[in-house]
């Protein structure tokens, strides 16, 4: 085994052999802002065999704060997040198969993904992406790491089909998300607490080790110091439409009605195409700049810019349209520019 | 008496984070209608609670002497 | 205030007032291992005024599992880790004035860096040093936070100077190195839980929110998932002698008798001059090559190896010498090279 | 009956995190003594205690319904 991972197998439950399972295992981690960045690093640290990573992002000067791997230079080439996390993951751990999907993680989206997936890891930033990823773990019987932060406070749980509840058990509805979404900030040590926890929970799971599996939800609050877990083995439902015995995965067969999103704590709304495409970003680049706009492009992604009012296009035509909240305005603005 | 822990923001609401509320035997969710009523707790729905560190439905008893905590879940990320 | 801070403004307990006082503080960080390099990614992102980071060490391919900032680069130039540090935080933080210092610090070559310091962080391995910080941080009137790691446990404690008890007064012994060095490995959940601990109790000291300091002593273990706080506000002993009313900084004023250290759960001694001197490295390396030695250098250490044996020789004159426990062999080879 | 919990590589000492010794009123420094001679416990010298979650010296004295949780203190980082 390398001198790179000697700490870790040096450390009993994981040893040579579990070293060994952890170098021929593939995680999908769904997200790479802040608990994407973080679990992606680590994992990678860690020698994970194969990592795919799903963002529909790209890297801006805010994230900079709470989001590690990034760099300035990212921002200023508005790189995917997916893309520049694969960049920076590289000259840490050359022995890991990297991934990077640049795309919106939906029901359709993810499911071509799975296919050789030992686990699944939330990076996600709402909880409709959650079901998702609850009702494929259930689906495919792969395990997942529940992971979310908002303000001082982090929580997580891990899920493993046919042994714990799933997080519809727990939820039975998508809890209301203005409650919750970031217009109260983060600071990067609830971040890292709830890193802490999902990544640990990951080394469990690659090395196998299902007794040490952590059996109940913990949440904390870093800046008002509480720390609390509780037990969930009795809350699994017989009824629930996600893992009980009637089980018919309502998040992924839902009606994929809206087309548009506002994006949670951001003036900022995500459009896209009904049907992914393929454009040709240098083209479209060419033809909006002899138009007039101002135009920023980079081999994933076009930003667009005419009277203070920005748009990025990724090139499976959908597009971030800044600055506003409002879905037809931003449905406008997108048909002007792709018809 | 019935212990209350309020975590995150909740706690914030009433300036402390826990209470002591005078019940005998009631279901987490009347227990959250008197939060709402007699301490003016509100935004209690789709807050979830634990009784004694174990996760509990809105119909899980809680008796004299429990403790419960109100979490409230988070989707940043 | 920079768009770079704004989710962090816009959490209340720090605000725009919170991040102002942030951009004005110095922060001195020893250690740049595992924790330390967590910590100064952590803390520059969040736009600290100045950060002052000490180590001893130079990156080394066992150190990439678990401490973040550190890439391949780095282990094949053997860069010293505080520079190594530096380079990566200025791309991340290009706002933050970062000061590397290669050197062991102890209570002799610590004391001039502390004039200015708001907060001490303590990324060190080993009780020695802490209880030197402990002393410095009572003599000085200056914050410091404790955090240490091992196998998947960790611990924190933060110690404020005429509030809190002080590490003396609850360790009262320097505790028995073997039973927590190293040997029985790490990984890096341990180190991320730490210096989530350590970074929120930073956050709250550099915006002078003494209220959310944690009043407790945390510990706890990532794979027997186990968490626990103990008060210590009973603990402050009116005879401790590092923070008591005969206070005399035994860790200070101690004489500095060994000057060579085996480097704990490693096979390494560290052997120091007498006095630190300024060694023209270029000028060693070549001669050290006409003899016969392979030598390998950057501007910070020279690496030296002959039949097999390995010493890394830095540009004050320390050295570590690889390969050996033994103090008084590694003391022979030292003298063999410097005379 | 005095709680006893055991953290980090305490707990594979004995194989379990939790035990309860049948004790009335003794020192921290005694209940180590005892933990050793009758449990097998030992290497708690240098261990940190909490008594009820609060930091224990050696002389402290602990009580029957007590908890007493022993932390090892470690060095690395």
């Amino acid at each position: 085994m390398h001198e790179r991972y000697s700490r870790q197998t040096l450390f009993s439950p994981i040893g040579e052999a579990g070293q060994a399972k952890i170098r021929h295992k593939h995680v999908l981690l769904i997200g790479a802002g802040a608990l994407g960045s973080a679990n992606a690093e680590y994992l990678t640290r860690a020698g994970v065999g194969r990592l795919t990573i799903v963002d529909r992002d790209y890297v801006e000067e805010s994230n900079l704060q709470r989001q590690q791997l990034y760099t300035e230079d990212d921002v200023q080439a508005k790189w995917p997040k997916a893309e520049a996390a694969k960049k920076h993951l590289q000259r840490i751990n050359s022995d890991v198969d990297i991934r990077a999907v640049v795309m919106d993680g939906t029901a359709v989206s993810l499911e071509p993904l799975i296919a050789d997936v030992d686990l699944i890891m939330d990076a996600t930033d709402n909880f409709e992406t959650r079901m998702v990823i609850n009702d494929l773990s259930q689906k495919h019987q792969i395990p997942w790491i529940y992971g979310a932060c908002v303000g001082s406070v982090g929580m997580s749980l891990t899920i493993v089909p046919g042994i714990t509840p799933c997080l519809n058990c727990l939820l039975r509805t998508i809890p209301i998300q203005g409650m919750t979404c970031d217009t109260g900030g983060i600071i990067s040590p609830a971040v890292t607490m709830t890193v802490a926890h999902q990544s640990a929970e990951a080394l469990k799971i690659l090395v196998e080790d299902w007794d040490a599996v952590r059996p109940s939800f913990v949440t904390f609050d870093m800046w008002r110091n509480q720390y609390q877990s509780m037990k969930i083995s009795r809350a699994k439902k017989k009824d629930c439409l996600s893992c009980g015995e009637q089980r018919t995965f309502p998040f992924l067969t839902l009606e994929n009605a809206t087309k548009t999103a506002v994006l949670c704590g951001r003036d900022t709304v995500q459009v896209r195409p009904p049907q992914p495409l393929k454009l040709n970003l240098q083209k479209l680049s060419d033809d909006l700049a002899n138009s007039g706009y101002t135009v920023k492009a980079n081999p994933f992604l076009a930003s667009i810019e005419q009277n203070g009012q920005r748009m990025v296009i990724f090139q499976d035509g959908r597009a971030l349209v800044h600055g506003t909240k409002d879905e037809a305005h931003a449905k406008t603005l997108y048909q002007r520019i792709l018809g | 008496m019935i212990k209350v822990l309020l975590f995150a923001h909740l706690k914030d609401l009433i300036g402390k984070d826990e209470i002591e509320v005078n019940a005998d035997e009631l279901t987490v969710e009347q227990l959250r209608q008197k939060l709402s009523d007699e301490y003016g707790l509100h935004g209690l729905e789709g807050v979830m609670a634990a009784v004694n560190e174990e996760f509990a439905d809105p119909d899980t008893m809680v008796s004299n002497g429990d403790t419960v905590a109100f979490i409230p879940p988070v989707s940043g990320g």
